[in-house]
């Protein structure tokens, strides 16, 4: 399934798996935009506890790797029943938490029965609800069987949100996590770092680093001029694009620029009454010219796109040019609706791709006659006008989780699509296991929701991160919410 | 001993620049060099040229053209504060201190002193918050934290009033505590309260560049100095100009309505006193 | 008085200018040791200045031609280190206000010893012990506890005197007193004026003593000068001076002072117009609980008096004893605690409050002046304006023409013109504004005016015109008068009866001649005996 | 009495205010796609379910007793955040605040000593200058210029006081210079002007009668007596300090008690928000109570017998 988080908007985690050279320099001070609330990733939604502590604290069964792939983990293999519904988990030995204590079959039964309970605050729960019973067979196997087949359930358990904790610690996990990861956790100075050392009982291969910290900056500003000054040594989600070519003229530093999950776009209420005419979402279409919303918001990093599909991806289909920039027509589109002084309220979460698109989408609507109300809205205002009480007619969201095409088939979510034929696309995908049926079905689906306007495709977020030049290792791209360091080290 | 006579040319000096900075931002009601509302991408981050005399922003859109429909912006929310503030400070005051001892007077006072405890920024913030951020919150935020300051300086210039021989008069003619307040008191205090609008009016300026520089005050497109600050931060380096201008505007029209406020004070009555 | 020994104090051709108006014009004075020197003037006239420039005190604004020679030494050539170690080692100042001279954050005694421990070596102990001694001497007992205490925690006459000891602190060969005892009330004043004289002989210092109070210097000055728009019109000995009187403002300066209206005749059984019954005010304490019974401070306690139609009565008693207080009371800007005020036969006010129709009814008939001719005005308003408000909420107020006839009346009737009306406050002398004051009072044809130190703070020469108006409307109106004051003289020169006040009672009442000539009561005899007073003898 | 009577009506203002925000803190812990049922849990869990008076006696009472609550996004308590930034909040109030007076106190005299020559024109133009300089743009200037440019310190946050009182202080410096540009200056004029108000004063006419230079009477009777208008100052300051500092920690990205209010309110931890709220009211009233009592030390007026 497909996750769609606040948070995870501002998302740009990196993955770059290299093998790790012994260095002089043994620490790292990695910035972030956003400080986690907690650091329990099992019970809380915000991307930042992923981001600092997937891959580097805790694990679960299965990993992403950087270029997005799943391998295995805490498991060491795995088998799937014929009808794909048990699966038996064989783990590997001499796994120990950070405390000492081991941690076998009964932790995974724990963490997954703890996840899927009734009063679970696991914030994916549903990725979950398909698992019928887990067993521990011996301390070193464990059989989950579901209640029906999911090809997706080996990349579910990858997810952050299913890392196997300890049932000892797990009260505590909040404010002191305690996982099996290559890092244990040091301390945490609540709204300003949180710091991390190297855990020398690690199971797996140690990692180069002895000591990590994250540093949480949210103004671009800051982050900037924390860059520039050394303060900071690798900053993944690097808020400010437009400095980028000052950090690409310095030899010091290093910019690395990936793709993200992020399909940005304007998110358009299909059931207001100003906008459930096509003809109207089609002329918006037409008036907005997406490079000039890259290169004036994102400085150029993005990629534009006419659906809601990540253009790395092999299915990906460019329907740019279905929408592509044509104010007559926009007009014309207009004139024919019958509709004249056309004005539309333009909600905007934080982040500068939405503030600073906002405005310049604002212009060029303005263009063709459409007049917008600009409010920027914090996160919690926008979650509760915007996501939950669909009080808005224009909102400009990045959706940053991998194959989320699927929340175009449901007719409840806040831009409120509500089509039967696109609905059946998506359950035929779902039961379909051949990947050329996958790949037709994804692509129909594609056409689907490009072909009735139901949003604004705008462009697919970059990953715009800057590190010290010294560094190697870091994740390039953001396959999922993770700020990876177990290959990252210094050079000299 | 050479002796500056400094105040009436500071008084000069300030009342001249308000009233261009004034005069600009009504002008650009009518006009300004270019249209602020456009966006044009491939013309962004120009620096100073005849065309763009102050060069443009990372939207393409002309620096002085911005400045001065955002000193429109900041006047008029810092004028609509500080008129709120005076509007219900200064009745306030007067009545406080008509009924002096009073529990009317008490209840300013304790109120008064109430909201000058609250940390004004954080509840700008909040009132924000709750409200959502435009330009009418920003000044409903500035303008409540201005009614204590206007009831305070009301109350104990008044209060003086009050103690003087024409007020008992007034009152053995059988005049009432309102009447007086409004024939005599007010008229006697109202430099007092120019001074102290205008000194409020700078602050108020600085106020709202605070709140729009975190996002709080006027939306855009409108354009408004605090959040043009906030916007161009991070390109300082390679376009200074889009952070050096609109600063300067605020510190030139700050400085302009502090000079302005100093010299009418000395200028209006040497007498009276910087209240507290 | 021989003049064979060189002055102590020479000033030649002194002139002190500011911003090219010039305040002092080409004074010459010579002082004696041992000798109390007097200046004398009315207010502007240059008197205080004269004493700054001696001291080097001019402000900034100031600038100061001529020579100042204190034994010897010219002190307008010296640079300000200079004066600063001649002032309070060779001569010191006693200025007129103890409530603000002093430093209120210092202690007396640090104060006292300040002026020892700059100007010598002295150290700590010794200087306090100094300070202790010079205080004993001004009558300040300088018990360790003494030297301790703050200016706030002493009255205004011992501030005076703590003043003086600091000044006296290294027994200069000058001492100047600007205004000494203005701001004292009668009975300190004396005794200040006693220290002061006495001080001067003993320690044989020349002192400067500046007053507006000729009578003052009648008692304690040898050699007197009068001074007029900055100039020395007449210096003389004192009692020839006053017998000669050969200068005419001279002239005009003491006639003023004991200047005496003519008498208004009137009928002895003229009916009572304000009753004042039993009357009692008071203040609740501040910091006082709501519920607590005691919490009240009384001001006026339980007095009695009638004011007959026609009458001129007078208050009198020094600042605190409550003359004011009941003024206020009787014109019903204090609420009573006890007791009852009737004017004219209507009850206008009795603890507990009377509703506002009470007061309307006779609000017309009732009046009153205040002392401060600057602050009796509101400076917005014309004058026009100001002498109509009283018609403010009677019954029949004349409206238009009217209205504007009665100002004018009013107007005309203190010796002022129409045409005065449509100016405005600020255009006016001290005395034309006190005669406004009386027009403002005179437009709604009252019965009874409240007077409540209405000449205090006018100069003598305009204090005797006002005065003279005041009789001249009496007689005109069948005024009635009730007179707040502090002065005697005034008192003689108005009432026909007078009231003497002490801490809220009323100690003594009768007719004016009676009561001034022959006092009953002690503390009558205390006042009339320390009031300053031209012997009778110099002037026949 | 009257303090009691003060922070009960602030504790309501503040919690009404509060109960104002838009928004449910759970459903922004839980992000978009939280199932109604975690969200009721959650929201039971953290207590939100109960009515507001009972919310309100709940908070109050644990107030009280020096419970502050649990913070919703954190989960610790928040007597332990806020001490957590009150180590950064109040040595940064207290820099600022020292530097103002250090730089004030002498400019003021100084001012005031060659009242309307060149020095005091100067000055007096200068301190326009600082009052009217925002201050978060004055802080970039100076993060430009130091951090960035000369990289003589770093460009914000805090590396904690273990790191070493010298590193602490180091990277306070320049927020603190950033606050401190602006109450200096307002400063500077207040001790002016009350000097130049005190030596018009009869007593200072006085002392100079009895001999005292210019320089002696403004060190020794001057400015004991002008430190009243400036102490009012210095309280108000000093709060504003505390508390008014949030652009700037920003700025700095430091973990102080500005930042945590903002925080809080964006992201809803509304029991952070109400208590920070409350303490920084608290340490108003505690101020201006401090205030009161340095007045009656410095004048015998106002002490009681």
């Amino acid at each position: 399934m497909i996750r769609s988080n606040v948070m995870s908007v501002f998302a740009l985690a990196a993955c770059l798996n290299m093998s790790a050279a012994l260095a002089a320099q043994t620490s790292i001070t990695v910035g972030m935009q956003l400080e986690p609330p907690n650091l329990d990733p099992t019970g809380g939604a915000a991307a930042a506890i992923d981001e600092v502590v997937y891959a580097n604290i805790f694990e679960g069964l299965t990993r992403y790797q950087a270029d997005g792939s799943v391998v295995p983990a805490l498991a060491r293999e795995w088998t799937i029943s014929d009808d794909g519904l048990v699966y038996t988990f064989a783990l590997h030995d001499g796994v120990t938490f950070h405390d000492g204590s081991s941690m076998d079959a009964n932790d995974v039964k724990f963490s997954l029965d703890r996840a899927r309970a009734e009063d679970s605050t696991n914030a994916q729960k549903r990725l979950f609800t398909g698992i019928s019973m887990v067993e521990a067979v011996d301390p070193l196997t464990v059989r989950i069987t579901l209640s029906n087949p999911d090809g997706s359930f080996i990349t579910s358990l990858a997810w952050g949100d299913a890392v196997i904790v300890a049932p000892e610690t797990i009260d505590t996990a909040t404010t002191a996590p305690v996982g099996t990861g290559p890092f244990t956790f040091s301390r945490w100075v609540q709204g300003d770092r949180v710091e991390l050392a190297r855990n020398p009982s690690y199971w797996g291969t140690p990692v180069a680093l002895e000591r990590a910290t994250f540093k949480f900056i949210s103004d671009p500003t800051a982050a900037f001029a924390a860059m520039m000054a050394g303060d900071i040594d690798a900053f993944p989600g690097y808020p400010a694009p437009e400095t980028l070519p000052q950090f690409e003229a310095d030899p010091r530093f290093r910019v690395i620029v990936g793709s993200t999950e992020g399909e940005t776009i304007l998110s358009t209420n299909n059931k207001s009454d100003k906008l459930s005419d096509i003809r109207i979402r089609k002329a918006l279409a037409h008036a907005i010219d997406r490079q000039a919303i890259i290169d004036g918001a994102m400085f150029g990093y993005g990629t534009p796109i006419g659906t809601h599909f990540a253009p790395h991806h092999p299915d990906y289909v460019d329907l740019t040019g279905q929408s592509a920039y044509d104010p007559q027509k926009a007009r014309d589109l207009l004139k024919e609706a019958g509709v004249e002084n056309l004005s539309l309220s333009l909600k905007l979460p934080p982040p500068s791709y939405a503030r600073r698109g906002g405005e310049i989408i604002a212009a060029q609507l303005r263009e063709v006659g459409i007049e917008t109300e600009i409010a920027n809205l914090e996160w919690a205002q926008w979650l509760e006008q915007v996501f939950r009480g669909k009080d808005f007619d224009l909102t400009i969201v990045s959706h940053t989780e991998p194959m989320d095409i699927g929340i175009y088939a449901n007719p409840d979510y806040y831009f409120q699509y509500d089509s039967a034929e696109f609905q059946a696309t998506i359950a035929e995908l779902k039961l379909a296991s051949d990947p050329s049926d996958r790949s037709r079905l994804l692509q129909a689906a594609q056409q689907r929701i490009a072909d009735d306007f139901v949003n604004g495709y705008l462009f697919q977020l970059a990953r715009t991160g800057v590190a010290n030049a010294r560094i190697q290792g870091l994740w390039e791209n953001a396959p999922t919410q993770a700020n990876d360091l177990t290959g990252v080290s210094w050079t000299d | 001993m050479s002796r500056i006579r400094h105040m009436p040319r500071a008084l000069l000096v300030g009342l001249a620049v308000t009233t261009v900075v004034l005069a600009v931002a009504l002008m650009s009601l009518v006009w300004t060099p270019h249209a602020v509302t456009g966006v044009d991408i491939a013309a962004r981050l120009q620096p100073p040229s005849t065309t763009y005399l102050l060069g443009t922003d990372h939207f393409g859109r002309d620096l002085l053209s911005m400045l001065m429909v955002g000193a429109r912006t900041s006047m008029a929310v810092a004028i609509l504060a500080v008129g709120l503030g005076m509007l219900v400070g200064v009745p306030l005051g007067l009545s406080a201190a008509a009924m002096h001892g009073g529990w009317l007077d008490d209840l300013v006072m304790r109120g008064n002193d109430l909201v000058f405890a609250f940390p004004v920024l954080v509840i700008a913030i909040l009132i924000t918050a709750v409200f959502g951020p435009s330009a009418v919150n920003a000044i409903l935020a500035i303008g409540i934290f201005n009614i204590p300051v206007f009831a305070r300086v009301t109350r104990g210039a008044a209060l003086a009033i009050w103690t003087q021989d024409y007020i008992r008069a007034a009152r053995v003619c059988g005049k009432g505590r309102a009447r007086i307040s409004m024939e005599h008191v007010l008229p006697n205090i109202s430099s007092l309260l120019i001074v102290q609008g205008t000194i409020q009016f700078g602050l108020g300026i600085l106020v709202e560049a605070g709140l729009s520089y975190v996002g709080l005050g006027a939306q855009p497109p409108l354009p408004s100095w605090g959040r043009m600050l906030a916007d161009s931060q991070t390109m300082i380096s390679f376009a200074p100009q889009l952070a050096i201008f609109p600063g300067l505007a605020i510190v030139i029209t700050v400085l302009a309505l502090n000079l302005a406020g100093d010299g009418l004070r000395d200028f209006l009555d040497p007498r009276i006193r910087r209240a507290r | 008085m021989n003049k064979v020994s060189a002055p102590l104090l020479d000033v030649r051709n002194l002139s002190v200018e500011i911003a090219s108006t010039t305040i002092v014009d080409r004074l010459c004075l010579q002082l004696q040791r041992g000798a109390v020197h007097g200046l004398a003037g009315e207010s502007g006239s240059g008197k205080s200045m004269t004493a700054l420039a001696v001291m080097g005190l001019l402000p900034d604004s100031a600038s100061a031609t001529g020579s100042v020679l204190l034994g010897g030494h010219d002190l307008m050539s010296s640079d300000d280190a200079g004066m600063c170690d001649i002032r309070g080692r060779r001569m010191g100042m006693i200025f007129q206000e103890p409530m603000t001279a002093l430093n209120p954050l210092m202690t007396i005694g640090d104060q006292v010893a300040e002026t020892v421990r700059i100007h010598t070596s002295t150290g700590h102990d010794e200087s306090r012990a100094i300070a202790a001694s010079r205080l004993d001497r001004v009558g300040i007992t300088a018990d360790r506890a003494g030297l301790g205490r703050f200016p706030h925690e002493l009255s205004g006459g011992q501030r005076q005197r703590v003043m003086i000891a600091q000044a006296i602190a290294l027994q200069p060969a000058l001492l100047i007193a600007d205004e000494p005892t203005t701001a004292l009330d009668v009975t300190t004043q004396a005794s200040i004026l006693e220290l002061l004289c006495g001080l001067a002989e003993e320690e044989a210092m020349a002192m400067l003593l500046i007053t507006h109070d000729l009578a003052v210097l009648a008692r304690h000055a040898a050699r007197i000068s009068v001074m007029e728009s900055g100039r020395i019109v007449e210096e003389a000995e004192s009692e020839a001076l006053f017998r000669n009187r050969t200068h005419g403002y001279t002239r005009t300066l003491i006639s003023s002072a004991t200047h005496q209206p003519a008498k208004v005749a009137r009928s002895q059984d003229a009916k009572s117009l304000l009753t004042v019954e039993q009357v009692s005010v008071g203040y609740r304490k501040s910091g006082a609980s709501l519920f607590t019974d005691n919490a009240t401070r009384t001001i006026v306690k339980d007095v009695s008096l009638s004011v007959a139609t026609g009458e001129s009565v007078a208050l009198v008693g020094e600042s605190g004893c409550g003359k004011s207080t009941l003024a206020r009371a009787i014109l019903g800007l204090e609420p009573l605690l006890g007791g009852s005020v009737t004017l004219d036969g209507h009850q206008i006010s009795q603890s507990g409050g009377l509703p506002e129709s009470a007061q309307r009814a006779v609000r017309g008939a009732m009046q009153v002046v205040f002392q401060d001719p600057f602050g009796s005005f509101n400076p917005r308003h014309s004058v026009a304006r100001l002498v109509a408000e009283p018609f403010h909420a009677l019954p029949h107020t004349p409206r238009g023409r009217d209205l504007g006839d009665a100002v004018a009346d009013a107007l005309l009737s203190v010796g002022l013109q129409i045409e005065d009306g449509t100016k405005f406050i600020h255009e006016f002398s001290g005395g034309q504004r006190q005669r406004i004051a009386i027009a403002r009072a005179l437009v709604t044809r009252p019965k009874l005016i409240i007077l409540d130190e209405a000449v205090s703070a006018l100069d003598v020469s305009i204090r005797a015109q006002v005065l003279d108006l005041l009789a001249e409307l009496r007689a005109k109106h069948n005024l009635s008068y009730l007179f707040i004051t502090h002065d005697l003289a005034v008192v003689r020169a108005i009432a026909d009866r007078v009231v003497v006040m002490k801490e809220g009672r009323f100690v003594e009442t009768g007719p004016t001649d009676q009561v001034l000539d022959h006092p009953s009561a002690g503390y009558t005899r205390e006042l009339v005996a320390a009031s300053p007073e031209i012997p009778p003898e110099w002037l026949a | 009495m009257m303090f009691g009577l003060s922070l009960a009506a602030a504790s309501l203002v503040i919690f009404v205010m509060i109960e104002l925000v838009p928004g449910d803190p759970a459903a922004f812990m839980l992000g978009i796609n939280a199932a109604p049922d975690t969200l009721a849990a959650l929201r039971a869990e953290l207590g939100l379910d109960a009515n507001p008076a009972v919310r309100y006696v709940r908070w109050v009472s644990g107030m009280l007793i020096g419970d502050f609550g649990v913070s919703y996004t954190y989960q610790v308590p928040v007597a332990e955040l806020v001490s957590a930034r009150l180590v950064v909040s109040l040595p940064l109030a207290v820099m600022a605040l020292l530097l103002s007076i250090l730089i004030a106190i002498p400019a003021g005299m100084f001012a005031a000593a060659r009242r309307g020559q060149a020095a005091d024109v100067g000055i007096m133009g200068v301190t326009q200058l600082g009052i009217a300089i925002p201050n978060f743009w004055f802080a970039m200037l100076l993060v430009m210029v130091f951090a960035i440019h000369l990289r003589w310190v770093s460009a914000g946050g805090f590396p904690g006081w273990e790191a070493g009182v010298i590193e602490g202080v180091k990277a306070l410096l320049l927020p603190a210079v950033a606050l401190a540009v602006q109450q200096a200056s307002i400063l500077a004029r207040v001790v002016r002007s009350a000097l130049l108000d005190t030596l018009t004063q009869d007593y200072i006419r006085t002392a100079r009668a009895r001999g005292l230079s210019r320089r002696q009477v403004l060190v020794r009777h001057a400015f004991r007596n002008a430190m009243i208008p400036v102490l009012t100052i210095l309280g108000l300051q000093f709060s504003f300090l505390i508390a008014g500092a949030v652009i700037i920690e920003n700025v700095f990205f430091l973990p102080g008690l500005g930042r945590l209010v903002f925080q809080g309110i964006t992201q809803r931890d509304l029991i952070v928000v109400e208590s920070v709220v409350m303490l920084l009211v608290f340490a108003v009233i505690m101020v201006n109570f401090m205030v009161d009592i340095a007045y009656a030390i410095i004048d015998p007026r106002l002490r009681r017998r």
